[in-house]
């Protein structure tokens, strides 16, 4: 249906419920949608389980939801980092449900998800802790192991630039799992420091179809901040 | 037959790096991973016209990038900032670890902890009970290219071997190594065994008496 | 309770193809499928905002391309040259049957030979035995959308329904079609069985005994 | 391994071995290799298993290499077609052997093979004659049929413009299954019209990385053409 447009990234994450499955984009902070993950820590919803690439770095973002309780399990391949203080306290303390899924599998079962696939062989994992308990199979010589869908009730991705009706392209490295959480959630909520009008996107190089997109964050100046801060 | 270099020390990183990219075929699509893996990228010739992978979704990466050049939406899987080279392509994160999982990659560049004589490899997990568990790629990158090289220490701290029949520490995946770069040795490993291609400050019998493994001679 | 239209004859193809179109909600992604299907996007309004997919690879196909528009590079699933709107986007086949799969299609529009009153859809192959198979699309639209609309004659020409208790001819897929739009009457699927939204031309008991079916009023 | 650059089909093809399994580009004419199709047939290999989505039409390209019998099997979602006579003779002598997938299926096949994916669960085509003889599975409530993936030895596509790299983009629905079979063939031909230096193809639009194409075959003139035939 139709994308909304929106410039309140309060807003766009108010219907957000308790209990919701949100998968939050993002590679370290590149295409991370910091903004809309600060408004979804305002705006409160408790026992979330969350999907992304790590588990919340310094004290900010990702980690600051931790911090407060909202989170009940989250879905990751690399939680432990040099800065992931938060999640380890939550984690040794028995406060939070960890999955850890190897990245690609992680990737993989989130496209699953999307393209409408019940579950899917993978190689990836065969032989390791991180495959005990789950169905294993030999296909053609080779090792696998079945591997379900992740899916999301919201996605919180950042993009580079929409048009009007939600197409969606993205800035290098940032593309990373936007593309592929904005097909497995319910509801994606993209976030962009850029909004053009409908036909200036070239339609040989959109990477997200408007199709997956419910709701255009448009918070200009945002990336560019990002951008000269980091080169400054 | 192994070539023995015992008029020599053992090797440091730097000459593994090189010895690894020196065996890099011309125009091989390589992923190196995170730490020491990382320096082959200073050994590669712009001759070999060798391209970079990043499963964080690129193609085509360049070195690390510097002052101006540094771009918060373009880094490496270390997630170190780097530069794009020309020819470079974007794809997201599943087409990203499809092209590994395919194996369309020539190489992949590891670390370890451990190696088994059959490929095994351990490079993601010491075993503590306390460790808070995080693969990352690190099982993807194990099934994730043609061949897979490792470097490392053949030897911990202790004097204990990382070369070893079966590995102890929590599997990254099986069977999956073809080759260990170390600093006493440059090893194949195949379902049949380890193979010493070549020997650096030991000979192949000391190698066989310290790593108490059955080596042959490739 | 169903809408009993007695007082008029029964439907023509433009007259379903125009109910159709008004019950596309605004702004729906929605794919046509070859035949008549096609003739609903004759009756959208540009006001609807309906975003049209054509498997072949594209969101956002425009009308039948005339003259100097016609481009062989650019045509639907049908073969015919479209042209182009405004926001529309490309895509590969592997990528445009994922959005079908995973169910992100509001609504698919398609022909059929018969149809069950739980939803299962035969509209591929009539079952003759010298008959050689061809798919296509057909069963990765049968349960590629939200909803699945049907639009056929209810009745074949010696009179037969199409409606049925059970499909005769092979299936394309089970339980997947919402909605039947026919000259005789619009008809609700559901596993509990089939309700009669409208009648065309006939009451609902007069439906009921051509059919010879058990049909609710919707 | 670096992609061959040639403008000779004849030569591009001439490896491809008796018992080949060669997937084809193309729907309909859009994408449809008809230089590297014809160049296969001059070059006489035997035995082929072929992939396209249809069986051919009239008597050139696919239809000519078929009419010489030099196809043991087809895979494909639509052979019946209008100008289908020289399959359909083909198969109602028994001379060729014929798998019908689902379109979506073949696409997604490929894909699984390009993947690394071992086999998936498809909802396309359960409780189909389709699906007879197939696992079946019920996942969360939804049935299922698994399908193994589709791997070529050989991939012939027909792109829009390549760089010297290798890398690919394509033109509107011409792209349709290119880029899935160029990730699903050991080796990968892509015909173009058109080449640019490297560098010249914005990376965030390269819809084929060059790690994916083995050969490119560079035809000029031979979209433009055609597409002067249809418009005139």
């Amino acid at each position: 249906m139709t994308t909304a447009h929106l410039t309140d990234a309060d807003a766009a994450v108010a219907d957000i419920p308790d209990g919701a499955t949100v998968l939050i984009g993002g590679f370290g902070t590149a295409g991370q949608p910091m903004e809309l993950i600060d408004a979804l820590h305002r705006h409160g919803a408790k026992d979330l389980t969350v999907v992304n690439n790590n588990a919340g770095n310094g004290d900010h973002g990702l980690a600051a939801l931790l911090n407060t309780g909202n989170v009940r399990k989250i879905l990751c391949s690399f939680p432990r980092q040099r800065d992931s203080w938060v999640f380890d306290g939550l984690y040794r303390s028995g406060k939070i449900e960890l999955e850890v899924v190897p990245q690609g599998n992680l990737a993989e079962r989130m496209r699953a998800a999307g393209a409408g696939i019940g579950a899917f062989f993978s190689p990836t994992g065969v032989g390791t802790p991180l495959a005990e308990g789950k169905e294993e199979r030999t296909i053609d010589g080779r090792d696998y192991v079945l591997e379900y869908p992740i899916r999301g009730d919201f996605a919180l991705v950042k993009a580079h630039r929409a048009d009007r009706m939600g197409n969606l392209v993205y800035r290098k490295t940032a593309r990373n799992f936007g593309p592929v959480m904005a097909t497995a959630a319910t509801t994606t909520l993209a976030q962009v420091s850029d909004v053009v009008e409908t036909g200036e996107l070239d339609p040989e190089s959109i990477v997200t179809p408007s199709i997956y997109v419910d709701r255009v964050v448009h918070l200009p100046g945002v990336s560019e901040l990002a951008r000269e801060g980091a080169a400054g | 037959m192994t070539a023995e270099h015992t008029e020599r020390g053992c090797l440091d990183k730097d000459e593994i790096a090189a010895l690894v990219a020196a065996d890099i075929p011309n125009g091989a699509f390589v992923n190196l991973g995170i730490g020491q893996p990382t320096t082959v990228a200073d050994h590669l010739s712009p001759d070999q016209g060798v391209v970079l992978h990043t499963e964080n979704g690129m193609l085509g990466m360049g070195r690390a990038a510097v002052g101006d050049e540094i771009d918060p939406d373009l880094i490496n899987a270390g997630k170190v900032p780097v530069i794009e080279t020309p020819g470079a392509s974007y794809f997201h994160h599943a087409d990203s670890f499809a092209m590994m999982r395919g194996g369309h990659l020539d190489v992949c560049v590891l670390g370890a902890f451990q190696v088994s004589c059959t490929g095994d490899l351990a490079n993601w997990h010491t075993g503590a009970p306390d460790a808070i568990p995080a693969v990352g790629g690190a099982m993807d990158l194990a099934i994730g290219a043609k061949q897979v090289f490792v470097m490392m220490s053949l030897f911990t701290r202790e004097g204990t071997s990382k070369l070893v029949d079966e590995c102890t520490y929590p599997l990254t995946g099986r069977h999956c190594v073809s080759r260990v770069y170390s600093d006493h040795a440059v090893i194949d490993l195949t379902p049949e065994g380890a193979g010493v291609r070549a020997t650096y400050g030991v000979s192949l019998d000391e190698l066989r008496m310290r790593t108490g493994l059955d080596l042959m001679s490739n």
